[in-house]
């Protein structure tokens, strides 16, 4: 196995033929359904109806009734049963309907879950996972981004691809890893994001950012669907002359310190970026960082740019103004490039 | 609100109720109410103490409320609904036999199907509209869509998505009727999937041991998205929840409105006098997919055509028209009275602005009292 | 492990199960078992199967609980325990009844007031004492407190605070084994006030509709902190509450050992066979506070003393002699072998290191596995 | 009504014959429910017992049961009922046992109770208190410190007095507060802190931090039983000549921007203290707003110090050490005024 060292698939624009992020999601259950017999899903409407998105479409007919297990609407209780299973060896994942749900099962995560195996020993190797992400007219119910909560909880793990690629080696990796993993997939992403995706024996490994795109005047740190906001902004910004990279977060935690400090390194100019609201987000965790790992080499204030500190609206203008968008980015970017 | 809901006329309209709960055979389908004779168990004759125009308001509102679906997805499938469109096609009765026994000072908590309970205590249509297509004319001005909306004037309680989440919170409204001595009543509805989460256990519960004056429907209708009820729950009937609660469990035959009607009418008395809460389980049928995009493969098309006998519009209908309650005329008047309140109010909704993006940074807080404002 | 535990004898215990629930009036005290005549309901002679020595032991373990639970009180009152000690005096014969119906193989989660379970399942008194001490050598290294202790070696599984929420969990570990086709059960205990917590439901809903081999102990000790059970629950016995997952539902009295062990052992035949989940409703009393600050003084002296009449010790042990199945000498050699256990665990354990400040951060993520090591 | 300008009660040293900090609850309470009928009580075994902490003994008596609500053990119910009561126009107090289990009520508090008002209008005017915090040996189920998961939520307010004084005049603005309001009491600080309580007529606005101690050369903000530990290390400091200044947040949704900025103004230097772990903790957002708006006038990197990022174990050795005491304030101090 191998880890990958770049990933393709941000930033290449989409190709028709090549496919999209949520097969990759598809593949990597299916292949460590696979190549794990202790691998089970477990979900609403998972089965026979192969999940809202159709994440797990024709699964129950492949793996059978004792791989795929449709549940009674109850989150927590579905976490729950997935951490039982899971001290018996098995290695559950979870589906969320849309994230959204999860704060139903949010007891059983923080206080179960994520603090078993310092208490007592035991592994706690579920992954939870979900479609996330506005952009779609869900409203407040359905656009969440909830990261930033689980990111304050010591024993979780949180994941957030923007790309195919990224999207089937860190649910490999989130499978296969041996803690709770909250697993963030972006619905908006989900058949409009195309690009190759990694072979079966490639994880991308949990906590590693990566440079989505290389550059030297300013730095956007970003991940999930900021990514392609900055890939688009750093764009335009580049027929000015401007050279803005991109660092791809992907892992919120375990933060990669490492590849944070070398992007203000290069750049000294930082621009975070996310879709979830802009109070208590990851932002302030980054920014903090930059503050106290970074301070020297900062040659302007750590701009944030995120969702408004409001619930998601439903209506179209409403959303675009409080989700942000590659405009608004360009626009930060700009004033940070000018200081 | 029609004032007609205020009759207290005693019912005699017996409710099956079983108290001896059974075990499930695994994969067993719930029972269901029996097909053919529709309203059989009523007597002739104006029945329970419903005068004409109430009966025939019954039928108004059925009609408008399948019409307003019919509408709904007729806008979804035109783009121009831009969220989650979910229809209640099958199950007009339990909410509109259900809404129609509370009173004007009751307060209701509709979910995602319950459109005719919205219709009911009296929405103005074109909001209602307004709502799904997200204009600033509607009750969350555009913020919230599809049935995800309350009028505190009308005693409407907004649903969030989250299934069973209503259920504490109407109970928290029955729970302010009872500590200040009010006589009113509050009602909320859930689904045989959102049955199985902790807030409907929890708010039940509570309900149960404070005997608050809250009345639960559960609308049966076989499925929770593609779940079917006999892999949602074992128990024989839904209603059989009750006793772990304390409170009476009425099964009823949700496609029989006057049946409904008259279940949630005895409930509702019951807590209005002070006897506590009442779970009513209405058994019908969704006919059509989970929302829009569903066409519902996973769903026996001999069921669908089973129930298709007992729609309960059609039902209610011919035995208004048989019993001689009801004229051709009349038949006419309403039907065309409905088309033509659905066209215009339709027509005007669409025509409504929509909200201004920078108006959705207001309005987070709430303003006034002390903290806020100082 | 007692190898006793493995006897299949058939039981001829018929556990008190009413099918038809009845509604509480409000005020009403939960339904208590008949006080007098212990253990009436057994024939005469070696009852169902269990050889002398397992009815020796059954006794061995519920002394070992109090005299356990009675040395961690003394040791909260030494000052030598700094979080909660919460003690089940009066519960014995719930806790060691029903892990006593369980196997090596299988799994159980005791709860707060379950030191019996851990016992009988096979703990090291060292270690527990160590537990409650905060000690480096306890099965929690001092990260946790009191019986928040597991070891899957044992097949325990530790419980957080949050009430009901290792019923989920549990359900989840009979899922796998299910899933994987093995013939294990999994059990856990709730008390009459965590029953009203959301996870209750659901997990006890999917191990219904999923018939896992699953068996919930209530134990109705007649108050949840200061609350009593008629502010609790309406309904007229918790195990009212089955008929709503489509599951038996068992009442037993929770102070005759031998009438818990076998509708436990029953329970546990069934899911072992493959018919699902069972819930078992152990009526008894706490006979303490809700923990050692607490002198409960809210509970009717009255009820105390008629509650000290039905000990479950007590009426063991005078039935045990009573039909000469246990000797004087045999139990103060009993006696006195509790008393030398305990005097030496707790020594040992009060002689054990405290855990090094700088350990505390570690553990916190496992290791292994792709995710975490590259 | 006025507001309190300076509120007495930090950094005095206990008085024995002053009310404590759970008083100043206590009286809240009861003045509230005195002065307007629509507040009541609801929550676990406060009415017979009068709370697990005793904050409401004898209210039962004094108020009636229709005022004093004891429920089942339901948080979620609890947050709901109290939900749909505030709709019918009361102003319900919710009590957690423990505030570890508000994690039971999460979904009606972040779902239902948050966005109600933005969604479609009416006001829901409810307070969430209880205990919160360590250093009682409590565990990792009765030590949490929650505020940074709901200070992510728009829609909630996020309250955390550190005195007696703020205690009361927080909880009186709180109740009164048309918003939810997430009330943190810190059970250490219970019996330990004494000092004057503000009358009836005060209230200590939300949004208002304090300065607990003026100084020149560095500053803590903090909040919560971080303003002790600051206190503290700021007197240690002064006898060697230090200037340390403490400002005391109060309120952590809204934050006091124009009060953190104004700290960084006048010391240049900054540490960030709470007693919830580190990483996504409200020190992080803290950090943010200060990089981007007092970045040119920090003369150091801005510090944080917080708990570890850890489940709070129960063993006295490990609980010291994983939260922070007096000592390394000191420490972290030291090393910034160094700087
Ligand atoms: C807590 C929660 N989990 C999942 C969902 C997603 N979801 C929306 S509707 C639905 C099915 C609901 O079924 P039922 O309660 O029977 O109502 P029906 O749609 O049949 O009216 C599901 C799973 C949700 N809304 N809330
Ligand atoms: C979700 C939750 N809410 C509140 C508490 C605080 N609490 C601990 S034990 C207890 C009473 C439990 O009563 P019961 O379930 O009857 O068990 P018993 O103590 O009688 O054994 C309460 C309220 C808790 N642990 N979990
Ligand atoms: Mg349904
Ligand atoms: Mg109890």
């Amino acid at each position: 196995m191998r880890a990958a060292e770049q990933s393709p698939g941000a930033g290449q624009g989409p190709q028709a033929e090549e496919p999209t992020y949520i097969q990759g999601i598809t593949e990597a259950l299916r292949e460590e359904l696979q190549s794990d017999p202790n691998v089970f899903l477990i979900g609403e409407d998972i089965g026979t109806y192969g999940g809202a998105f159709k994440v797990t479409k024709g699964f129950l007919q492949e793996f059978g009734p004792a791989r795929i297990v449709d549940t009674p609407i109850s989150e927590s209780a579905i976490v729950g049963a997935a951490t039982g299973a899971a001290l018996m060896g098995m290695r559950p994942v979870v589906e969320m309907q849309f994230i959204d749900f999860i704060s139903c099962g949010w007891n059983q995560i923080v206080n179960m879950a994520a603090k078993l195996h310092y208490r007592w020993g035991p592994s706690v190797p579920i992954t939870i996972r979900g479609p996330s992400g506005g952009y779609t007219h869900g409203g407040p119910f359905h656009s969440e981004n909830p990261e930033a909560w689980f990111c304050h909880v010591p024993g979780l793990k949180v994941v957030a691809p923007s790309t195919g690629w990224d999207a089937k080696g860190l649910l490999k990796a989130a499978i296969r890893d041996p803690n709770p993993v909250i697993y963030l997939e972006h619905k908006f992403l989900y058949r409009r994001i195309r690009g190759p995706l990694p072979g079966p024996d490639t994880v991308v490994p949990i906590g590693k950012a990566e440079v989505k795109r290389a550059g030297t005047d300013a730095s956007v740190i970003t991940y999930g669907s900021g990514v392609h906001l900055a890939l688009e902004a750093a764009a335009e910004l580049a027929r000015q002359g401007h050279s803005v990279e991109v660092l791809d977060l992907r892992t919120l935690r375990p933060l990669d310190l490492e590849a944070i400090v070398a992007t203000v390194e290069k750049t000294g100019k930082v621009l975070i970026l996310h879709e979830a609201h802009l109070t208590g987000g990851v932002g302030g965790e980054v920014a903090a960082l930059i503050a106290e790992h970074a301070f020297e080499r900062l040659d302007a204030p750590v701009m944030r740019l995120a969702s408004a500190d409001t619930p998601v609206p439903y209506s179209d203008a409403l959303e675009q103004f409080v989700l942000p968008d590659a405009a608004r980015v360009r626009q930060a970017l700009e004033s940070l490039l000018d200081y | 609100m029609p004032a007609a809901r205020r009759s207290r006329a005693a019912s005699t309209a017996a409710p099956t109720r079983r108290s001896a709960p059974a075990v499930r055979r695994p994969g067993a389908a719930h029972p269901q109410p029996a097909a053919g004779s529709p309203l059989a168990a009523h007597p002739s004759g104006p029945p329970f103490g419903l005068t004409r125009d109430q009966l025939h308001r019954l039928l108004y509102l059925m009609l408008l409320n399948r019409a307003f679906d019919d509408r709904i997805s007729t806008l979804y499938r035109q783009g121009k609904i831009s969220g989650g469109a979910f229809g209640s096609r099958g199950q007009e009765a339990c909410s509109v036999g259900s809404a129609f026994a509370t009173q004007p000072q009751d307060v209701v908590g509709p979910m995602i199907r319950n459109s005719g309970v919205i219709l009911t205590r009296g929405l103005d249509l074109r909001r209602f509209f307004a709502n799904y297509l997200g204009r600033a004319t509607s009750p969350t001005g555009g913020r919230d869509g599809n049935t995800h909306l309350g009028d505190l004037s009308l005693g409407i309680v907004a649903p969030i998505s989250h299934l069973s989440a209503l259920i504490p919170v109407l109970a928290g409204v029955a729970l302010a009727f009872k500590l200040r001595g009010e006589k009113r009543v509050a009602m909320t509805w859930i689904g045989d999937g959102g049955s199985s989460v902790g807030d409907f256990h929890e708010g039940l519960n509570m309900a149960g041991v404070m005997r608050l004056p809250f009345v639960l429907v559960l609308e049966n209708n076989q499925y929770a998205y593609s779940t079917p009820t006999a892999s949602q729950c074992a128990a024989a009937r839904f209603a059989d929840k009750a006793a772990g609660y304390g409170i009476p469990g009425v099964t009823v035959d949700g496609n029989d409105v006057l049946a409904v009607y008259f279940a949630v009418r005895q409930a509702v008395e019951r807590a209005r006098e002070g006897n506590g809460p009442t779970l009513i389980e209405a058994v019908t049928m969704r006919m059509k997919g989970h929302a829009e995009h569903d066409d519902a493969g996973y769903v026996p098309k001999a069921l669908v055509a089973e129930w298709e006998k007992r729609d309960p519009i059609a039902r209610y209908r011919q035995w208004l028209v048989a019993r001689k309650l009801m004229t051709q005329p009349e038949e006419h008047a309403l039907d065309s009275r409905v088309a033509r309140e659905i066209d215009l109010a339709c027509e005007q909704a669409l025509a409504d602005p929509f909200p201004e993006g920078p108006s959705a940074l207001t309005g987070v807080y709430a303003e006034g009292g002390p903290g806020a404002s100082r």
